[in-house]
């Protein structure tokens, strides 16, 4: 019951908020805000009464009551469909990473939203609970529900508050989700019909359908209908250019969100569904998805180079950082799985910073364009030296969450592939460019005579309240990042067994 | 009046050359009011089908079917005449060709 | 006794940290107290923890915590110290704390004090985890914190772009080395299962023989790693272009610690270069060219720092032929005297440019010898231990490379020869610098002589200079024993002898003026020559054909996305049609009529057919 | 056979008055002769055995959406203008194409109302049995019929009001 409350608060909180803009304009704020911290308390004071964290027993997955939290109604028995909710390592990391971003998010927009405050907030909730729900749903049917609840409130945030050419990016962020969902949909039936015929009932529930026997040739088809939906929210080489336009016209806060969480529901459903629920398939598949990542982690990295906009420059280095996840997933080992788990906490925060200060830029400079900045340092140094700490963070320094991720990544998957290891740690080179590059001419260089220099206010305490905490995540994450990948472990060690029988070592 | 000899395709016929005199009223003319007068007509026509077929099997069917067609000929009339008043003082024409807001 | 190890790079990076917070409420002096004093504390430490080793010379093993565990993968935040890393702690902390000192002066002017300590703070602390890792990530930390330092530091005055290109350049040709030798780290860990570089070396020794392919491999990765980091061939050409950062920060950084960290890699890991004789080899040869490449480049140049890191880059290629030929201890001696005279020199042109208003061209100086005494003579003294001078620090060392290198097993007398003929350009090359800087006639004069604060480390680095040749390293149970004979007499006479006729030609050629080398400059291909050389035999304009033109070209004309014109096609054909079918939306009720009866013609068309059909 | 007779007369009114409706100029000529026609129609109902049938299309037909027709014209007062320019859109290059259409359609409609076999009249089918009729078994449709009627009330309500509001 703790995970439904945990959704409800939101989806209630996002009602409030929209109602409170009646009182005063700043009120759908404080209360979005207040909403998730209460959720977060309230989760986490539901945890801390829980015995099995404490000892970090890896879960089964064909076994709910290993979980830490499991939760079962009865929904449409007819069909078999469940409100079927649970939380394992890997759901608690990221239900965690979702709230604290949420909270982060809100404070992105503090300022910049300046009509339809209370609608504004409620979307932000309601997609939060919409990814909540993703994250904790273990019902293929509510799966698919929250899938499209996260997806209809972001659509919202960017055909609404985005920015110029916002109507475009929100149509084509919505038709790509919509249309890579509606293949996982039909996937999603195909198997519960061949779990009916060879089980003699209908059932959408995780844990039944884990071991749902069928043809190669059926397996392979419904994985890759998967594989397309969660490699579209990856987004995944070559399915990824609703990103940078949907990043780069969405709101702050959008762009938070979306980088943040949203991304990482497509890695989490490759975890979760993708990988487990057809072995063999996914086993032979890898080949294929491992070069796509490489390829997403090149491509992303020379297009990052080759913008101006300093939105989408870092939104191509989200795809070329997603690249990395898709490697980790299909190395498909405890090593190259705990460094995608840890690109997922990593990236969330280093990007959201990223955009967040894109944000700030864009509040204060009225435009995004690269060239029409140079030298910002100067009379922003707070922000600089913030924009500084990401850009390193991004590019992968040792010290910080994104290095432990690449690194364990690279190392799994070294021991699959060592020739798509060299490749992908080209990487790691091609993101030094554009990440000094963007450093370069936004912060560094002469002062644009032409920006009028003494307008601009450098972070205020609110803004570096929240860097501060990205900041502390990143370097915790970076050189003691094992109290994550215990919690992950959880999920990993035993998915690992389930995913590829003895394929792998 | 069981003595009545007329055969049944006489009457429908007489159906059928109402119908396509209505159907050539409506695709000839311009005016909007031509059109709805021909509209009547061809409701009419098919009224004059299910009648005589009704009559045929001696059935209230075919008159049932005639109430029915009578309250779409009404409710059609009350509302395109409303629409011809509006058509009027919007295009200051009857007439169809210029109404012509609908193109792609 | 050795609790506190952990505070000598703790120091510095509390003070960074410090310094960052609070750059915009410290004064000027509270920053040069914490920034300058919290190196000299570790200094102090460091000399605490030398004195407790000199007498109970054991390595020290300090684990922290783990940093990740993950199956077999279990680095961890963990501390080794034996000899070697000593010898790189004295150096890092020492040299630091004069290069520190002297920064408070020389930067005292400028805007970002504070963030100029930061920084440079943050280098200390990172080099030191670099030296005190027992494992090969925690080294690539400290690692890529120097380079990221490195880059902040070169970039340091953000608002010339110049300088902002320069530290990218730094950073992303370093960068090129630290990926080859992360994927070196790969191969270990899958070949041997740990990375903690004393288990590593003896998981290797018992399974591999000398001469197996995949040390070589990893050496070999190792080597360009290395090669990134101290400016070796083909890697080299950031660390002249680094040279646009504060001059303390390339004594520090570009010449006395951070591009000896290849060294000190190599050093490290000797015991899997040693299963690799190839890989030694190639070592060296790398070295030897490098050395001469940047030696006859170092000859062209009119700036008085590229000049000085063109003859570190050689230097460093010394160190890399000592290291190849196996002459771990003299590789690491040279690695010490380098840095305290290079240091020296970088310092003493720093105090040169202080008080020209940052002129860097050679030939706009001169006559500075009586105006700049301190620094002339402290330039004289780094000068002469550079060109192997006898009885000065750079002699020992340099001597000790040369006669190993005589002695290396199969083309020994080459690397000899070639050694000296390095030896020979460094004699000529420095002594130009000094004869045309310092003699002749008075250019520019400078406004001002040096405070205390600049002079102090100047006349320390010169006694180091010259006494630091009879130091004797504690690194014998580091390295295994060098027992080869001592070779003939005549060997050693003309090591010694070539550098004293390198500063005599150099006397005749640039002071003395009794050979004039006019007419060979003149000439075509000795203008060409000149050119060549003074570009850095065009490598750099090499790297921009082959690598960074056509990089920009792609991502110019990737930039509008190539893949999205595939959804712009379908985009498209939508769009198409869609106008194409409401064209047929004329808007004319009557058409419409008429096409539903022909609809309807069509239709009842067809029933009648199959009626008839039927019948 | 007075009857049959009675049809085929009543069958030529009718065809005549809507040719000729169908072709005039002048609205309110045409609406007379629909009415015309309408009537002619109301007789062969009756004498088919459809006095009800008969009975509304006098009294609605004929009566209340002809009177509708009239009105309408009387307000928009179309004048002697109006007749000029209808004789200009009768020129036979328009109508000649619809008309073959509509011989075409009516030959097909021949084809098949030709096999159809048997006499009209099997006699006098009352209001009663249509009534029991329409609340017996078609009382579903009667309602939707109701609905029908209740939206083009509303629609004509809604149209005619905005049109007043705007005069005003």
């Amino acid at each position: 019951m703790v995970l439904v409350n945990l959704i409800l608060i939101l989806l209630l909180g996002g009602v409030v908020a929209a109602v409170s803009e009646r009182v005063s304009s700043t009120t759908p704020r404080q209360v979005a805000l207040l909403v998730i911290v209460l959720a977060f308390l309230y989760l986490v004071s539901e945890l801390s009464g829980l015995d099995s964290l404490n000892q970090l027993q890896p879960s089964t997955p064909n076994d709910p009551n290993s979980w830490l939290i499991h939760f079962k109604a009865s929904w449409i028995p007819a069909f078999g469909i469940s409100i079927e909710f649970a939380l394992d390592g890997l759901s608690l990391l990221m239900v965690l990473l979702t709230l604290v971003l949420g909270a982060i998010a809100v404070s992105a927009s503090w300022t910049d939203i300046t009509e339809r405050h209370g609608f504004f907030e409620a979307n932000l909730l309601w997609t939060i609970a919409g990814v909540l729900g993703v994250f904790m749903a273990l019902d293929l049917f509510l799966f698919f529900l929250f899938w499209e609840v996260m997806l209809i409130p972001m659509y919202f945030l960017i055909a609404i508050w985005g920015h110029e050419n916002r109507g475009y990016a929100a149509m084509k962020f919505f038709i790509f989700t919509q249309a890579s969902g509606l293949l996982m949909l039909v996937a999603t039936l195909a198997l519960v019909a061949v779990y009916r015929d060879s089980m003699g009932h209908y059932s959408f529930s995780y844990f039944d359908l884990l071991n749902t026997p069928m043809a190669k040739n059926t397996a392979w088809w419904l994985m890759l209908g998967f594989f397309v939906a969660f490699v579209v929210k990856l987004p995944g080489f070559p399915f990824h250019t609703w990103l940078p336009d949907a990043h780069t016209q969405a709101p702050t806060a959008g762009s938070v969100i979306l980088a943040g969480i949203l991304l990482k529901t497509g890695a989490y459903g490759l975890i979760r569904f993708t990988v487990p629920l057809f072995p063999d398939a996914a086993l032979e598949f890898s080949n294929v998805a491992l070069t796509l990542g490489v390829a997403g982690i090149i491509y992303g990295a020379v297009l990052a180079f080759g913008q101006t906009d300093f939105k989408r420059l870092v939104a191509y280095s989200s795809v070329s950082h997603m690249g990395f996840i898709l490697l980790g997933v299909y190395a498909w080992n405890e090593l190259a799985l705990q460094g995608a788990v840890m690109q997922m906490v990593a990236h969330g925060f280093s990007t959201a910073a990223l955009f967040m200060i894109a944000g700030s830029l864009q509040e204060r400079l009225h435009t995004r364009e690269m060239p029409k900045m140079s030298g910002l340092w100067q009379s922003m140094p707070r922000m600089g030296a913030m924009a500084m700490f990401f850009v390193l963070a991004s590019l992968g320094l040792p010290g910080l969450g994104n290095f432990v991720a690449e690194f364990l990544v690279l190392l799994g998957l070294f021991q699959v592939n060592p020739w798509l290891t060299v490749l992908a740690s080209m990487g790691l080179i091609t993101g030094a460019i554009y990440s000094l590059m963007l450093m370069q001419r936004s912060f560094q260089g002469e002062p644009n005579p032409q920006l009028e220099t003494k307008t601009l206010t450098d972070f205020g305490s609110r803004e570096l309240l929240t860097m501060a905490v990205m900041v502390i995540a990143l370097v915790v994450l970076g050189i003691y990042p094992q109290p994550v990948l215990d919690i992950a472990q959880m999920t990993i060690a035993s998915t690992l067994k389930f995913g590829l029988p003895g394929a792998m070592p | 009046m069981n003595e009545l000899a007329v055969p049944l395709n006489h009457l429908l016929f007489l159906s059928g050359l109402l119908f396509s005199i209505g159907m050539l009223g409506v695709m000839i003319r311009r005016n909007i009011i031509f059109i709805l007068m021909s509209i009547e007509v061809m409701l009419n026509a098919c009224a004059l089908a299910f009648v005589g077929a009704g009559a045929h099997w001696g059935q209230p069917d075919g008159q049932v079917m005639y109430v029915m067609i009578l309250s779409i000929a009404a409710a059609e009339v009350a509302v395109g005449l409303g629409l011809v008043l509006q058509i009027q003082r919007r295009f200051k024409t009857l007439d169809m060709d210029q109404a012509n807001r609908m193109r792609g | 006794m050795t609790d506190y190890i952990w505070l000598i790079p703790i120091l510095p990076l509390i003070s960074s940290i410090t310094l960052m917070l609070g750059s915009a409420y410290l004064g000027r002096s509270v920053i040069a107290t914490l920034g300058v004093g919290s190196v000299g504390l570790a200094a102090v430490l460091t000399g605490a923890l030398a004195y407790n080793f000199l007498h109970a010379p054991e390595p020290i093993h300090v684990v922290y915590w783990t940093w990740m565990q993950v199956g077999q993968f279990d680095p961890s935040i963990a501390f080794y110290f034996d000899g070697l890393t000593l010898v790189m702690m004295s150096v890092i902390t020492g040299v630091g704390f004069l290069i520190h000192l002297f920064s408070s002066e020389f930067m005292e002017h400028d805007n970002s004090y504070a963030r100029y300590f930061a920084y440079l703070n943050m280098f200390v602390a990172a080099m030191l985890i670099l030296v005190l890792a027992d494992n090969l990530l925690l080294m690539y930390l400290g690692w890529e914190g120097v380079g990221t330092c490195s880059y902040l530091l070169v970039g340091f005055w953000y608002q010339h772009s110049a300088n902002g290109r320069a530290a990218r350049k730094a950073f992303i040709v370093t960068r090129i080395g630290d990926t080859a030798m992360a994927i070196g780290l790969l191969v270990l860990f899958t070949e041997l299962g740990t990375l903690n570089i004393q288990d590593l070396v003896a998981a290797a020794q018992a399974k591999w023989q000398v001469g197996d392919v995949i040390p070589l491999l990893i050496c070999v990765l190792l080597l360009a790693g290395a090669a990134g980091k101290s400016a070796q061939l083909p890697l080299h050409t950031w660390l002249p272009d680094a040279m646009a950062g504060p001059t303390p920060v390339s004594a520090l950084i570009h010449a006395a610690t951070m591009v000896t960290a290849g060294v000190y890699l190599i050093a490290r890991t000797h015991g899997l270069f040693l299963l690799s004789p190839d890989a030694m080899t190639v070592v060296a040869v790398v070295g030897l060219l490098t050395s001469l490449v940047a030696a006859f480049t170092a000859l062209a140049q009119h700036d008085i720092k590229r000049i000085l890191a063109y003859s570190t880059i050689s230097q460093i290629g010394y160190m890399f032929l000592a290291l190849g030929v196996g002459a771990w201890t003299a590789g690491v001696f040279h690695l010490m005297t380098h840095a305290f005279f290079k240091a020296l020199l970088f310092l003493g042109s720093g105090a040169i440019i202080h008080c020209l208003h940052h002129e860097h061209d050679i030939f706009k100086m001169g006559g500075l010898r009586s105006r700049m005494p301190v620094t002339f003579w402290s330039f004289l003294i780094g000068s002469a231990a550079l060109a192997a001078l006898p009885l000065t620090s750079g002699f020992f060392s340099k001597d000790l490379i040369l006669l190993q290198a005589y002695q290396q097993a199969n083309i020994g007398p080459l690397l000899w020869v070639g050694g000296l003929g390095g030896a020979l350009l460094t004699a000529i090359y420095s002594f130009r610098l000094v004869f045309i800087v310092f003699f002749g006639h008075a250019n520019t004069s400078p406004d001002r002589e040096i405070g205390w604060r600049m002079a102090i480390p100047l006349i320390l680095l010169c006694a180091l200079s010259l006494i630091g040749g009879y130091f004797s390293l504690p690194v014998e149970k580091v390295f295994p024993i060098d027992d080869n004979q001592h070779p003939d007499q005549w060997v050693e006479l003309v090591s010694i002898s070539i550098p004293i006729f390198g500063v005599f030609l150099a006397y005749l050629l640039f002071l003395g003026r009794q050979l004039d080398p006019g007419f060979l400059i003149e000439s075509a291909s000795g203008r060409w020559l000149k050119q060549f050389w003074y570009s850095g035999w065009k490598i750099d304009r090499l790297y921009d054909l082959a690598l960074v033109n056509p990089y920009y070209w792609i991502a110019t004309i990737a930039r509008n996305e190539p893949v999205d014109k595939f959804y712009q096609s379908i985009v498209i054909t939508n769009q198409t049609l869609n106008a194409a079918l409401s064209k047929m939306q004329t808007g004319r009720m009557r058409g419409y009529i008429v096409s539903m009866v022909i609809g309807l013609i069509g239709f009842l068309g067809l029933s009648l057919f199959f009626v008839a059909g039927a019948v | 056979m007075l009857e049959t007779t009675i049809f085929y007369i009543s069958a030529a009114v009718a065809l005549a008055a809507t040719i000729l409706a169908m072709t005039r100029t002048n609205a309110i000529h045409a609406l007379i002769y629909l009415i015309v026609s309408l009537l002619a129609i109301a007789v062969i109902f009756f004498v088919v055995g459809a006095p009800f049938a008969a009975a509304l299309e006098v009294v609605i037909y004929a009566g209340a959406i002809m009177v509708l027709f009239v009105f309408v014209i009387m307000m928009l007062n179309l004048g002697e203008e109006g007749d000029a320019r209808e004789r200009k859109w009768l020129e036979p290059s328009i109508w000649i194409g619809p008309a073959t259409l509509s011989v075409v359609l009516l030959i097909e409609l021949i084809f098949l109302i030709g096999s159809v076999e048997g006499q009209v009249s099997q006699g006098v089918v009352s209001a009663k049995m249509v009534g029991i009729s329409l609340f017996g078994p078609y009382v579903l449709a009667v309602e939707l019929a109701s609905m029908l009627l209740l939206a083009g009330m509303v629609g004509a309500f809604h149209l005619g009001r905005r049109l007043l509001e705007k005069r005003a």
